[in-house]
């Protein structure tokens, strides 16, 4: 078992190497995919460092500021409390924290990254930031339950919630091949909790930045590198569940985790420069009545495949 | 692909707020090919104030505001002719490229060899509170008074599901990133759905969209080369719809696509007609949405007009396209789907056209001839004046605010003006 | 007076603090999430006491309730962000004497209770035992769980949402009069 | 239940680094009034942004409420289902049949839209 004081360092050191990915990943795909007149996020780069020392930084009339400044922290926390669930090498338990009940506590992350969106568009008491707040809330909520359905057919032949198992059970097969529709709609999930592309509710421009309309030095920096440090949460976690984390023939287990989590971090990064965001109302609807049922279906393809 | 220069070794990123004035929205977005400029959409999150083109006297206090707005250290750079909203903004003429300028101004900033510009608002508190109430913080009860400094929002009537909430009485900005540049709406909200829309301030007026056609009733012009303005137009206005509704990718792709058409080059639409169906623009939009009424259709012109099944189009009646066999291309449904599929088929259509019009000498159209955004001159038949003005409130009452949002961006901005009747 | 005990008198703290804390503030947002937190510390207890999948499922649970009340409470409260003084309690008196009330009862019944003690070895799987009960024996009470949730959820659509598939549910209802006196013909 | 304790330690220290570097403050001096109006694309805003936010889906919070009460029963499920087999895929087939009436119920009646 990994002791507290292996697991802390070891977690925020590779979160940190994963946030300079991931600014690298998106300054990539900026050049790449071509760059748009109204373009916001800050990345973790000198750049963005040097443009917020010796920055003022305001807030607004009557801001509940607290909250304001606990959002960031909230998010960022989160993000590494999801990334230290992941098992970091094949041996059992090497995960720098092994629950058993895995799969439940990432649940427990998303919840509060909802909560932890709404309150950073709720505390700074302006317009804009208040709409992209409610409107994120109702997409965040119903896409959660889509993840639930395929994390749980991921824990069906493992016989067990612990990440650790998940892993174990994908030995000779991953989950990505044995439930199909397991990773296209957990890349969803990903896409909403880390307010990307299609299921950017929060911080859209038709908003003007949304929930980040009033930020600005600090705390502006401070959401970009949370929103960066859940990607590569995520990353992680769905390199885990569905690519099989760190097995692989013959590079050694942290590699191979790298290596998958940082193919899923490309893909949501090039998912969120491509794909349109449809009307909130309409993207509801269509999370209810189409994704769940999927979810359903792919909970059942686990089912009859773990009975085999 | 983007044309696009590094960024020069020793400089950041310039982050800049641009507040469009009259003929500028082009420009702006045309600075979006040097990777060292960002536009961001607020100013909360800038260290210049670009104001691009004129701004009538009437946006001036809207820009304070926003200047105020900005953290310091900040500065002002005022990229084209007409008076000078700020004191001490720094004057750019029309014809020079503002990167240089900006780079020297932020470099500026950063070494602390230019003193950030202080405020043009008075130093005070929206309504005087500080004292009044029980905590002193200017309120009574439970909601009156004005609580550190602003009123509550009171209750009103609400359309659609009869819970009488809080009505809440906003005017969006002419310099709102995401309405076009110079639009400043009064709404009144419950939630995020619009109760009522009352137009305060029209669109500024962009002639640059159509200072080739109506260069073309006076003097003689390549018919090729406004077909080419007429693609250009469209494809940005369906690169601003994209960049909107947050598909980053077509959206760079529509605005490469009109680069490459402004300077000649060979543009290929199927390679934008795929990004576009990859990206899921059209299934996303509900079907329907932003249908006008049959008696308001009488306020569209143009492509606008043509999405929504009137295929009238000056071009069938001149003389050099009826000679090329020119068809205009209609659609039934008018809505918002329709009107971004018309952008695009109507694009494809010019660079065609601009192809086979290339050997052509120069004419003129003394008569008139097909604006971008509908006819220009006095045309033969059907004259101009007769045009209801676009009932806003009926168009986007009930609608949620990101459908709204797309609504306007459907419409060209020029085009918009025009429908609301604004004069000049 | 281990660790372990310092770490559950810190959470009891926590809980009671952030509780108290609920009644004292002005804005319903910060009185929701105040009360999540007083929540948390109850499921970080709950994981001390070794229900490893129960005290996660609470935090995750609360996690969502706290959110939908924090909108429901906004959406109907007047001053919903505080911005004037709120005074969350009422009835002063009476509400100090049943808090005193229910605390001594509670405390008295469960020092009265002679608990089983049969700790459980350390680390030992709580998850599977619960799934078995609840596919053996416990299973009619599974099955009726999904009933009353399916009970819930039809009330809860027919009594909150105003448009039906028969078009809105107040079609040709008139409100009530304010003062009952005026009869207001329909 | 170290690993607890590496959990609650990795989310309250890197929470708390957040904190330290979201209120530093670095720059020159506090916001100034005009510098503190909300941004709405240079209008003056004429009330709070607080207010009873009229949301439209509160049908559908209700009922993800109920709904995810039946998560809950099917954590345990998961963890036994494979030792248990058949008889486990019929109760929560069962299970899940009775909780899709409720959801299509809902979204005949329309609750998934805009309200």
């Amino acid at each position: 078992m990994m002791g507290p004081l292996t697991a802390l360092p070891l977690t925020l050191c590779v979160l940190f190497a994963g946030m300079i990915l991931v600014g690298v990943l998106d300054a990539l795909a900026w050049r790449l995919l071509g760059r748009v007149p109204i373009d916001d996020d800050d990345r973790l780069t000198l750049g963005g460092l040097r443009a917020v020392i010796r920055r003022q930084s305001i807030s607004t009339e009557r801001p509940d500021l607290a909250a304001w400044r606990l959002a960031p922290a909230l998010y960022f926390g989160l993000a590494a409390a999801g990334l230290a669930l992941v098992p970091v090498a094949v041996a059992v338990g090497r995960a720098p924290v092994d629950v058993e009940a895995g799969i439940v506590v990432w649940g427990a992350v998303e919840a509060l990254t909802v909560i932890a969106v709404f309150l950073h568009g709720w505390s700074s008491n302006a317009l804009l930031p208040l709409m992209g707040a409610y409107r994120f809330v109702a997409i965040g909520l119903s896409i959660m339950l889509v993840s639930m359905f395929v994390l749980i057919g991921a824990a069906l032949p493992a016989g067990s919630l612990r990440l650790t198992a998940i892993v174990e059970s994908q030995r000779e097969l991953w989950n990505l091949v044995r439930q199909p529709l397991g990773l296209p709609l957990f890349l969803l999930l990903g896409l909403a909790i880390t307010l990307r592309g299609p299921l950017d509710y929060a911080d859209a421009p038709d908003l003007a930045g949304g929930t980040s309309a009033e930020d600005n030095a600090q705390l502006r920096l401070a959401w970009q590198l949370a929103r960066a440090a859940m990607l590569v949460a995520f990353a992680a976690m769905a390199a885990t569940v569905f690519l099989g984390g760190p097995l692989g023939p013959v590079l050694p287990g942290p590699v191979w985790l790298a290596l998958k989590a940082g193919l899923v971090a490309a893909v949501l990064v090039v998912l969120g420069h491509l794909l349109a965001r449809p009307d909130a109302s309409r993207m509801m609807t269509f999370i209810w009545v189409v994704l769940l049922p999927l979810s359903f279906l792919d909970l059942a393809i686990a089912g009859l495949e773990a009975l085999r | 692909m983007a044309v696009s220069e590094a960024i020069p070794r020793g400089h950041r990123q310039v982050r800049y707020f641009a507040a469009i004035g009259e003929d500028a929205l082009a420009w702006v977005e045309g600075l979006a090919r040097d990777a060292g400029l960002r536009r961001v959409p607020t100013p909360r999150a800038a260290s210049l104030l670009l104001i691009a083109g004129r701004l009538p006297e009437r946006s001036w206090p809207a820009l304070r505001r926003v200047h105020d707005q900005m953290p310091h250290p900040r500065a002002v750079l005022h990229w084209g002719e007409g008076a000078q909203p700020v004191p001490d903004a720094v004057a750019l003429a029309p014809a020079a490229t503002p990167a240089v300028a900006m780079r020297a101004l932020q470099g500026d900033l950063d070494r602390g060899a230019r003193g950030s510009s202080p405020d043009l608002l008075p130093n005070e508190p929206p309504a005087p509170w500080l004292g009044k109430g029980p905590h002193g913080q200017g309120g009574e009860g439970m909601m009156g008074g004005t609580p550190y400094g602003r009123p509550m929002t009171m209750r009103g009537d609400e359309l659609r599901d009869g819970l009488r909430l809080d009505a809440h009485a906003v005017t969006l900005g002419p310099f709102a990133p995401m309405l076009p540049p110079g639009l400043a709406l009064d709404l009144r909200l419950q939630g995020d759905v619009i109760q009522r829309v009352e137009v305060m301030q029209p669109p500024f007026r962009d002639a640059m969209v159509e200072a080739p056609f109506a260069a073309a009733i006076d003097r003689p012009m390549s018919a090729a080369g406004l077909e080419r303005a007429r693609a250009v137009h469209h494809l940005r206005c369906l690169g601003r719809f994209c960049a909107l509704r947050g598909a980053a990718a077509p959206a760079a792709r529509a605005y490469a696509s009109a680069y490459r058409a402004t300077i000649g080059g060979r543009v290929d639409l199927g390679s934008l007609r795929r990004w576009l169906w990859l990206s899921g623009l059209r299934p996303g939009i509900a079907p329907g949405l932003g249908t006008l009424s049959a008696a308001q259709r009488g306020c569209l012109s143009g492509p606008a007009l043509r999405a929504a099944g009137v295929p009238d189009d000056l071009r069938t009646r001149l003389e050099p396209y009826t000679g090329v066999g020119f068809a205009p291309i209609a659609r039934q449904a008018g809505d918002v789907r329709a009107r971004i599929d018309q952008w695009l088929a109507e694009a494809a259509q010019a660079l065609d056209l601009a192809a086979r019009l290339e050997g052509l000498p120069p004419t003129t159209f003394a008569e008139g001839l097909e604006g971008p955004a509908g006819a220009l001159g006095a045309p033969a038949g059907g004259d101009r004046g007769d045009r209801p003005a676009l009932d806003l409130d009926a168009l986007l009452r009930g609608l949620e605010w990101g459908q709204a949002v797309s609504v306007l961006a459907s419409f060209s901005p020029d085009a918009l003006r025009r429908m609301l009747g604004a004069a000049g | 007076m281990s660790w372990a005990d310092g770490v559950f008198w810190l959470l009891a703290a926590v809980a009671l603090l952030t509780g108290w804390r609920v009644f004292r503030t002005d804005s319903m947002v910060r009185a929701s999430f105040l009360l999540l937190a007083s929540f948390i510390a109850v499921g970080a207890m709950m994981l001390m006491l070794g229900a490893a999948y129960l005290g996660f499922a609470t935090i995750f649970m609360m996690a969502v309730e706290m959110m939908v009340m924090a909108l429901f409470m906004v959406m109907f409260m007047m001053n919903p962000a505080g911005l004037n003084p709120m005074v969350m309690v009422h009835q002063h008196g009476l509400a100090i004497v049943a808090g005193l009330v229910t605390f001594a009862g509670l405390s008295a019944f469960a020092l009265s209770l002679d608990l089983p003690d049969r700790p459980l070895p350390g680390g030992a799987e709580v998850i599977a035992p619960l799934g078995r009960e609840l596919l053996g024996p416990s299973m009619l009470v599974f099955e009726s769980a999904g009933v009353t949730l399916l009970a819930t959820m039809l009330c809860v659509v027919i009594l909150s949402s105003r448009s039906g598939r028969f078009g809105p549910s107040d079609l040709g209802s008139v409100p009530p009069a304010v003062d009952p006196a005026i009869e207001e013909d329909p | 239940m170290t690993a607890l304790i590496a959990l609650a330690l990795i989310l309250l220290l890197s929470g708390g680094l957040m904190l330290l570097l979201a209120q530093v403050e670095v720059g020159p001096m506090p916001g100034s009034e005009p510098q503190k109006v909300p941004f709405l694309g240079g209008s003056e805003p004429a009330t709070h942004a607080w207010q009873r936010f009229h949301l439209r889906y509160y049908p559908m919070t209700l009922l993800f409420i109920a709904f995810e009460m039946e998560m809950m029963f099917m954590y345990p499920w998961a963890v036994v289902y494979a030792e248990i087999g058949a008889k486990a895929l019929a109760e929560m087939g069962m299970f899940l049949l009775i909780l899709s009436i409720g959801i299509f119920y809902g979204w005949r009646e329309g609750i998934f839209r805009w309200q």
